[in-house]
């Protein structure tokens, strides 16, 4: 298949922005490519414990991910709702593993179900399906498997389009257990390139080589090897110098250097991150909506995004972002929904006001949560901080290791003494509910991240809706109608969406450079000019 | 105008015999002054809040208004460097005083008690010398919490060690000698022969060593708040402006980067020169 | 006359300093015949070594010198570096006052001998080696083979200068510079190496320069004697004639100085009571011997003595035979391991326990020590030193009290006021001994023990000093125990005697017994040892066994 | 028993009980900062359920003194326990990055030796200039951070000049070689500073001392003077801080590899310790005290065989 080639115009700050969400598929075969992965080594390589850029090109989903978020057939060759509750996939028939051995129903079946467990990250996805396994998840044919529910869900077939749908062979999962997707166990899967026995060396890299039988055609590049390079400024020379062919997600603080002279270019992509904060409390002034709002006053969005990613982002209103439903059917009536909201605008006065308005006791410090060693975090910080003050709020910065404000998510004691959290999130798929689930639902109804205590009955009755409406319009408009109520809350203070940096050779080409690439194979037409 | 001529007009004749015989030395004592004077007066030197956001463009090169230009969220280099002066210079100062302290303290005691005494000190000096810094630093935080004390606590621990074995041979060397004995023959209390005569002793080789110390502190502290251990932000510290403003320097905006660790440079570089004349002093004195 | 081997004249030496070169020795001229042994003495700080080392081409960075040397005719002046040395190397063989610090500690005794001869004479090294078994029999060391594998740590001080002798002898040089080779000697000691000098200069027609500041030595070793005061020369003097022959001021009060004898003192009355009585004292030490293995080593053994009051107790004995080990057990500074010591009626066999106790006994014992300037803290004045001293005992007086106290003491010791705020890098030796003693003095104690007290001053100053006890102990009471291994000095001071050898007592006796009619061997050997007009050294079988040998610097920290 | 095999053992002894009492303090201090369950769970919400698995299988609830016991007997059988994070043997994971930091290491203490050293001798022995020049040389190499020499190399080494790469750690011998110059460096300048003082200090004590006096006025030619009476005798005091020194190097390295994109163990330190991946921090760690002590143990071990008469000394600290 080919790859359209998607560019859309963004105007930022008088500066034209050229958006590009999949360069031209390259045309000649490549020997190596080595590939820088920012965020670190992996953990593991296993699609159902985590989400990086190296399982997209191992591990297929069952759906597959356009680079414009829009959702075709993959492994799948259909995937539908025969009845609000029950859900028939279809497989091809030509899909095989590694190993050549076909993918077959109970492969899938197997996969599936990794998803069922509540440590899984799409635990929420799969929440409404019938926890009876001999009835929940079931092969119905040799190329068949349905999914029963105890509730229509309308989002379950985006998150076969992510990792929830990764499909793995069942053997090998059970010959290994948990040592799936470790550098000593390795993987096995469909996608276009292979791990193979000892291709990961802990600490130093991570090789795959091309599947030559890829069902959907083998890819150009022959060996594919992974690095991990965290510190920015060592990265953007390794690129600039040419001795790393190219990067995902590369530091928009080093724009400058990445536009300039250089080994490649820097491509400007569609993405659903952005930049947040809220609250982390439900007794401190945090948990009052005033106080939210009136940061949201109080921060200049066009400074923010100057500053923080040197003017790749813009305003994004409130917490789900546009292109997360860009592609979806009932896109008009979202976009609708979005277009109502109130842009954040800069008003000190209103601000200040709102803060007395508030009744809190704002004497007492305010204490804002950070990842340590993150430039963009420490300016974000610095940036609510300066707003606090000058609207009267004292706020503290708490700088934390990565791995005491990773706890901060699931540990209520490592919350004590914090009052905000202030987090960069994306969403991997198409699908507007998870965020608002996540935040604004009550915690036993999956609203984990629901620190604050909000609980407005009509949110949750128009959010419950929206998940088991059986018609995308119902799920639309019933979404749009809980996003009327819940924006101006603002349970997440939106400070900026931005874009997805990709960094590439310029003898290369064919990457996909949108926020798509975390779930699609987005070297699979990585190839030479 | 040469520093000879800056001594002739204001010092007295001693430090002008200083300078005409050490012009280094004093080049360094002065712009250790100079240093230590911003520290204690940077916040009324700085001509902006050194914390206020956007006072000038962003990452804006050195100009009349902003000598040392601007950071990466607008604010004013010049008045973070000074204002950052005092955490900069008396963070490794307390890590060298309460390292000094406690080093020396347990070399006393294990030189003037000997024995049993003296191993077990000798064996706690080897397990907090075999232990990493960072490990040190990260025990401290969790248990003095965020902030400045906790990265200081833990250099001073983990300076112990060097502090306390120099100490420790250079005690056993003077209390071997025979004055020690002479005073203990005239009676002379075990406190007063410590405090008075062996403290007094060490003090030119433990200084040396202090200047040393500091160097290295203010290194440390330095790495230790850019792993987000040490001084909160936004609170300016060189360590962390040289740390957080890396990435500009191949971006073409090194100011942030560039201003404090000169700074840095210069303070461990006079500190240096100090102690290293100090420590010369001290041989020529043991001769 | 045959030509002089070295030949200085107009010598002068100069110091760089911030003021510009200052000069230390100036105008000296002097020469060595072949054969001839020339004597230089003088007051510490006279200049003796510098000439010594302006001459083997080993003065510090920076010193500069005027005037010419010569060596068999040649002038140094005029030689390039690599020539200069070659003749050094050649001509001149040096030995020095301590031959520990001398030796590389880290090279065999063997390596040391025969190194000169390999990479500068250019020989085999199995050569070398049979040669330098030679020379170290020639100096009288037995058993070379051994020696030869031994490090410089395992050798007594004799046995060093004697291997430091015997390898500059392995050049075959013209002339031995030797700087005080003997001081850190002991008498018996001395007697050896001096005998070997003697020997090797009759067999080999050997020419010595010989530094020292023991008039008496030199007399007895030296052909002709340069007598050296602040850096010049004054006079030349033939050895054997030099008491008659002296014109100078300056040589007249070196020459009576040391061989001035007082009278002995009136022996004290007999009191009822001693002050000191220590009974079958015994202390050992563990130490590491040659081969590493731990040994014990008995310092002082099952020694008994009695003091009475206002009494004067000398104790003599050659090095490492326990003298000072007893006093310091005697003053609590060590704890003897079997024995009993009792002094004005107390128990003093265990050390002090707390400070309380230390200052009584401080009240009643004082000790000086061997070495004045060690025993003084550097950092401290003269004032504050004395001053330290006689508030221990009168913690509550008023500053003025304790200023007058410290006047006093140092008008009892004669030292001149002005020196109260000088410290002691200032001071040369007699002031600091003097120091010393007043503090001892300060606490008025009724028994003062002196280790050594003038074994490291020149004769001048030493006999000032002993003079100076002479009468404190005449004007206060004060009981004495000297420590020594200096004859001499007993016959000033003791009116009984015991002789130490190998931490037992060998011998006891009054004074006058011991001096004049010893009958142990020993007491006798000592007493022969002793450089006087008309003595010879004489070379003893049997002497050439190392000592025990354990250098300070390896002892335990006292507790 | 000679004294040789006596001082051996008595090192080797000490060496053992500060390693254990180490092992304890970091073993306790790592429980103390980091939290197993966030770790374990792998960014997941933990449900309780699986919070009570997790502590049930790396026995959480055991008390502190008898997860030592298991670990320390563990480790001890080559059971180096399995990451939090990543679920392989911690073994596997700190295998491979040894290799690269001991190589790291080995080229910084070479360029140290080398420089530093070489350095110290010049300073002692070439004149006043040349002493003083090399003495100005150290006091600013002293004041330098290694992260400002690491950008500085990036900067002008590779950014402008295009000389070295600037990450990653090359393939083949040369390659290897080609990208550790500048990590090496930049860790190598601050110590080299510190071992030229070092060297020339004690050159400089023993140039002033009477022995060499005694060789000089032998006419000994001065390079047998340097070699074996200079050089020599100051070596032991030299070895035991260049022991210190590269002993510490292994820790040190952290910054250069993180700089320089060097999968070695430090940075594998600063990646655990930021993820709260225990058992390797706490391997780590150990593995750093361990070589900390045994490498200055050895350097105690050599000086002591240099120098004979401190065999048998005991401690010297
Ligand atoms: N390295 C030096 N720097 C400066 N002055 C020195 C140095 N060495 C010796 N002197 C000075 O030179 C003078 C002569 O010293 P020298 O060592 O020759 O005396 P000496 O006659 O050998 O005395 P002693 O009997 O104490 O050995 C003394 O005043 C001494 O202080
Ligand atoms: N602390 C110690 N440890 C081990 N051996 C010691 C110690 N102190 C003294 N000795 C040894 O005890 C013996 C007696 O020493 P002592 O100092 O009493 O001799 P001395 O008669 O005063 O000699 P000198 O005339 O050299 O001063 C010597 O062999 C000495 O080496
Ligand atoms: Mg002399
Ligand atoms: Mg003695």
């Amino acid at each position: 298949a080919c790859t359209p080639r998607d560019t859309d115009n963004a105007d930022v700050d008088g500066e034209d922005i050229e958006i590009v969400d999949a360069q031209p598929a390259g045309t000649e075969p490549v020997d190596e490519v080595t590939w820088a992965i920012v965020e670190g080594e992996p953990a593991t390589l296993n699609p159902a414990a985590s989400a990086n850029l190296i399982i997209p090109n191992l591990c297929d989903n069952l759906l597959s991910l356009q680079p414009g978020f829009s959702i075709e057939p993959g492994v799948a060759e259909r995937a539908e709702f025969v009845d609000p509750v029950t859900f028939v996939i279809t497989l091809r028939d030509d899909v095989t593993f590694w190993d050549g051995s076909p993918v077959t129903a109970d492969d899938v079946v197997y996969s599936l179900q990794q998803n069922t467990n509540p440590a899984s990250q799409w635990y929420g996805a799969f929440a409404l399906i019938d926890p009876d396994p001999a009835t929940g998840i079931v092969a119905t044919g040799p190329n068949e498997v349905t999914v029963r529910f105890v509730a229509p869900d309308s989002t379950f077939r985006d998150a076969l389009a992510g990792q929830g749908g990764a499909v793995m062979q069942k053997a090998f999962g059970e010959a290994n257990g948990d040592a799936v997707g470790t550098p000593d166990a390795g993987l096995m899967c469909t996608g276009p390139f292979e791990l193979q026995d000892g291709g990961w060396t802990p600490g130093s890299e991570i090789v795959t080589i091309a599947n030559e039988d890829y069902w959907n055609g083998a890819p150009l590049v022959g060996t594919m090897t992974y690095t991990f390079v965290s510190d920015g400024s060592t990265l953007a020379t390794a690129l600039t110098q040419g001795e790393i062919d190219g990067a995902i997600n590369v530091s928009p603080g080093s724009r400058a250097v990445f536009q300039g002279d250089g080994a490649g270019s820097l491509t400007i992509g569609h993405s659903t991150a952005s930049y947040s904060f809220g609250p982390a409390s439900a007794t401190s002034a945090a948990a009052n909506p005033k106080i939210r709002q009136a940061l949201n006053l109080a921060i200049d969005r066009d400074q923010y995004l100057e500053t923080v990613v040197n003017g790749l982002g813009y305003v994004q209103k409130t917490i789900v972002p546009e292109f997360s439903f860009q592609s979806m059917e009932a896109s008009g009536i979202y976009q609708e929904g979005y277009d109502a909201l109130a842009a954040p605008e800069l008003d000190l006065e209103a601000a200040t006001a709102l803060v007395e308005e508030s009744g809190e006791d704002v004497s007492r410090p305010l204490v804002v949560a950070v990842p340590a060693g993150a430039k963009e975090f420490q300016q974000t910080a610095a940036i609510i901080q300066s707003a606090g003050k000058q609207i009267g709020l004292d706020i503290r910065i708490d700088e934390m290791q990565a791995s005491d404000f990773g706890a901060l998510f699931y540990d209520p004691s490592k919350r004590e003494g914090v009052d905000f959290v202030a987090t960069q999130g994306y969403l991997e798929t198409p699908g507007v509910l998870g965020y608002p689930s996540l935040f604004m639902l009550p915690p036993e109804m999956g609203g984990i991240f629901n620190w604050s205590g909000y609980e407005n009955p009509e949110v949750t009755e128009h959010l419950l809706a929206a998940r088991n409406a059986t018609d995308p319009e119902t799920a639309a408009r019933e979404f749009t109608a809980a996003q009327e109520i819940f924006a101006p809350d603002m349970l997440q203070v939106t400070l900026a969406g931005t874009y997805q940096l990709t960094y590439l050779n310029d003898e290369l080409s064919g990457v996909t450079t949108s926020i798509a690439a975390y779930s699609s194979p987005w070297a699979l037409h990585l190839g030479g000019k | 105008m040469s520093v000879a001529q800056i001594a002739n007009g204001t010092v007295p004749a001693a430090a002008r015999r200083v300078a005409r015989r050490d012009p280094t030395f004093l080049v360094a004592v002065i712009a250790f002054g100079v240093i230590s004077m911003v520290a204690l007066a940077g916040p009324w030197l700085a001509p902006y809040d050194p914390n206020e956001l956007y006072v000038g463009s962003l990452n804006g090169a050195p100009s009349l208004e902003h000598p040392f230009g601007t950071d990466d969220l607008g604010r004013d280099i010049l008045s973070r460097v000074l204002v950052g002066a005092a955490a900069s210079v008396f963070a490794p100062a307390v890590v060298v005083v309460l390292s000094t302290i406690l080093g020396v303290g347990l070399a006393l005691a294990a030189a003037w008690f000997g024995g049993w005494v003296s191993g077990g000190i000798a064996r706690l000096v080897d397990v907090i010398f075999a232990i990493p810094g960072l490990v040190i630093a990260v025990l401290a935080v969790t248990i003095f919490g965020k902030g400045l004390a906790a990265p200081v606590i833990a250099l001073a621990i983990a300076y112990i060690p060097i502090i306390a074995r120099l100490t420790r041979t250079a005690a056993a060397r003077e209390l071997a000698k025979p004055y020690i004995a002479a005073l203990r023959v005239q009676g002379v209390s075990s406190p007063a022969i410590c405090f008075r005569h062996l403290v007094p002793a060490m003090i030119p080789i433990v200084a040396a060593q202090m200047a040393v110390g500091f160097g290295y502190a203010m290194l440390d502290l330095a790495a230790i708040s850019f792993l987000g251990l040490g001084q909160q932000p936004p609170a300016p510290d060189w360590g962390s402006m040289i740390a957080v403003g890396q990435a500009g320097i191949l971006a073409g905006a090194p100011e942030q980067s560039v201003f404090p660790a000169i700074f840095v440079v210069i303070t461990v570089l006079a500190v240096g020169i100090i102690g290293a004349r100090v420590t010369d002093w001290a041989e020529e004195k043991e001769r | 006359m045959t030509a002089p081997v070295l030949e200085v004249s107009g010598l002068d030496i100069l110091a760089p300093s911030p003021e510009g070169p200052r000069r230390l020795v100036s105008d000296t001229t002097l020469s060595v015949v072949r054969g001839e042994a020339v004597g230089l003495v003088g007051e510490s700080g006279s200049g003796k070594t510098l000439t010594l080392r302006a001459v083997a081409g080993l003065l510090p960075d920076g010193f500069t010198t005027q005037g010419t040397i010569r060596i068999d005719g040649q002038d140094l002046g005029g030689m390039t570096a690599t020539a200069l040395r070659a003749l050094r190397a050649r001509r001149i063989g040096m030995v020095f006052q301590t031959p520990r610090a001398h030796l590389n500690p880290l090279r065999t005794i063997g390596d040391f001998m025969t190194e000169a001869l390999v990479h500068v004479a250019g020989e085999r090294p199995d050569v070398a080696a049979t040669r330098a078994r030679h020379l170290l029999d020639e100096v009288g060391i037995t058993d070379p083979d051994r020696r030869m594998r031994q490090y410089p740590a395992e050798l007594s001080g004799g046995l060093l200068q004697r291997v430091m002798i015997a390898a500059t002898l392995a050049m075959d040089p013209d002339i031995l510079l030797a700087d005080e080779i003997t001081t850190a000697l002991d008498v018996t000691t001395q007697e050896e190496v001096m005998a070997v000098l003697a020997d090797l200069r009759a067999h080999r027609d050997l020419s010595l320069l010989f530094v020292t500041h023991d008039l008496a030595l030199a007399g007895t070793v030296c052909d002709r004697v340069n007598v050296m005061q602040r850096g010049r020369i004054l006079e030349t003097l033939r050895a054997g004639s030099m008491r008659r022959n002296a014109r100078e001021e300056y040589t007249k009060v070196l020459m009576s100085a040391s061989l001035d004898e007082a009278p002995p003192l009136e022996p004290a009355t007999e009191s009822p009571r001693p002050l000191v009585t220590i009974e079958h004292l015994r202390k050992t030490y563990q130490v590491r011997g040659a081969t590493g293995r731990r040994e014990t080593l008995v310092a002082v053994d099952d020694l008994s003595i009695e003091l009475p009051p206002g009494g004067s107790l000398g104790i003599v004995g050659e090095s490492g035979s326990g003298k000072s080990t007893t006093a310091r057990m005697l003053l609590g500074l060590e704890r003897p391991d079997r024995g009993t010591i009792v002094v004005d009626g107390q128990d003093w066999s265990r050390p002090a326990r707390g400070s309380a106790d230390r200052r009584v006994r401080a009240k009643i014992a004082q000790m000086v020590f061997q070495d004045p300037y060690q025993s003084l803290d550097r950092r401290q004045t003269v004032r504050q030193c004395l001053a330290e001293a006689v508030r221990v005992h009168r913690p509550r007086q008023s500053a003025e009290v304790v200023d007058g106290r410290v006047r006093e003491l140092m008008r009892q010791v004669r030292l001149d006021e002005g020196l109260a705020a000088s410290r002691p890098r200032a001071l040369s030796g007699g002031q600091r001994q003097r120091v010393a003693i007043a503090r001892a003095l300060a606490a008025d104690p009724a028994l003062l023990v002196l280790d050594e007290a003038v074994s490291a001053l020149d004769v001048t100053t030493q006999v000032e000093i002993l003079t100076l006890l002479d009468t404190i102990r005449r004007e206060t009471g004060v009981a004495l125990l000297m420590i020594t291994h200096d004859l001499t000095v007993i016959r000033r001071l003791c009116d009984e005697v015991v002789v130490m050898r190998h931490g037992r007592i060998e011998e006891r006796g009054t004074a006058a017994q011991i001096l004049d009619a010893p009958t142990a061997e020993y007491t006798r050997l000592l007493l022969d040892s002793i450089p006087r007009e008309g003595w010879t050294p004489r070379r003893r079988l049997g002497r050439t066994q190392s000592l025990p040998t354990v250098t300070r610097s390896t002892a335990s920290i006292p507790e | 028993m000679n004294a040789l095999t006596r001082t051996v053992l008595g090192r080797l002894g000490g060496m053992l009980l500060t390693l254990i009492l180490a092992s304890m303090v970091i073993y306790s201090a790592v429980l103390l900062t980091g939290d197993p369950i966030a770790a374990l769970a792998g960014g997941a919400k933990p449900t309780p359920e699986l919070v009570e698995q997790i502590r049930a299988e790396y026995h959480l609830d055991d008390p502190v003194w008898s997860r030592y016991w298991q670990w320390l007997t563990g480790a001890i059988q080559g059971d180096f326990g399995r990451s939090f994070v990543y679920k392989t043997p911690v073994v596997s994971l700190v295998g491979p990055r040894f290799g690269i930091t001991l190589q790291l290491v080995l080229l910084t203490v070479l360029l140290i030796l080398v420089f530093g050293v070489g350095s110290g001798i010049l300073a002692a022995t070439r004149g006043r200039v040349v002493d003083r020049t090399i003495a100005a040389m150290t006091s600013l190499g002293m004041a330098l951070p290694t992260f400002v020499v690491a950008i500085l190399l990036i900067w002008i080494f590779a950014k402008s000049l295009g000389w070295f790469p600037v990450y990653g750690e090359g393939e083949g011998v040369w390659d290897r070689l080609w990208h550790l110059v500048l990590p090496a460096i930049s860790l190598a300048v601050l110590f080299i500073a510190y071992i030229s003082r070092v060297t020339r200090g004690s050159l400089v004590a023993q140039l002033h001392s009477e022995h060499v006096d005694t060789a000089r006025v032998r006419g000994i030619p001065r390079r047998r003077i340097f070699g074996v009476h200079v050089f020599r005798n100051a070596s032991p005091q030299i070895l035991a801080i260049a022991g210190t020194t590269i002993a510490g190097l292994f820790a040190a390295s952290a910054i250069a590899e993180v700089a320089f994109g060097l999968g070695g163990i430090g940075s594998l330190l600063v990646q655990a310790a930021a993820r709260a991946d225990l058992p390797v921090v706490q391997i780590v760690s150990l593995l750093l005290v361990t070589i900390f002590v045994v490498l200055n143990a050895v350097a105690d071990l050599i000086s002591s065989i240099i120098d004979p008469s401190s065999v048998g000394g005991g401690r010297t600290s």
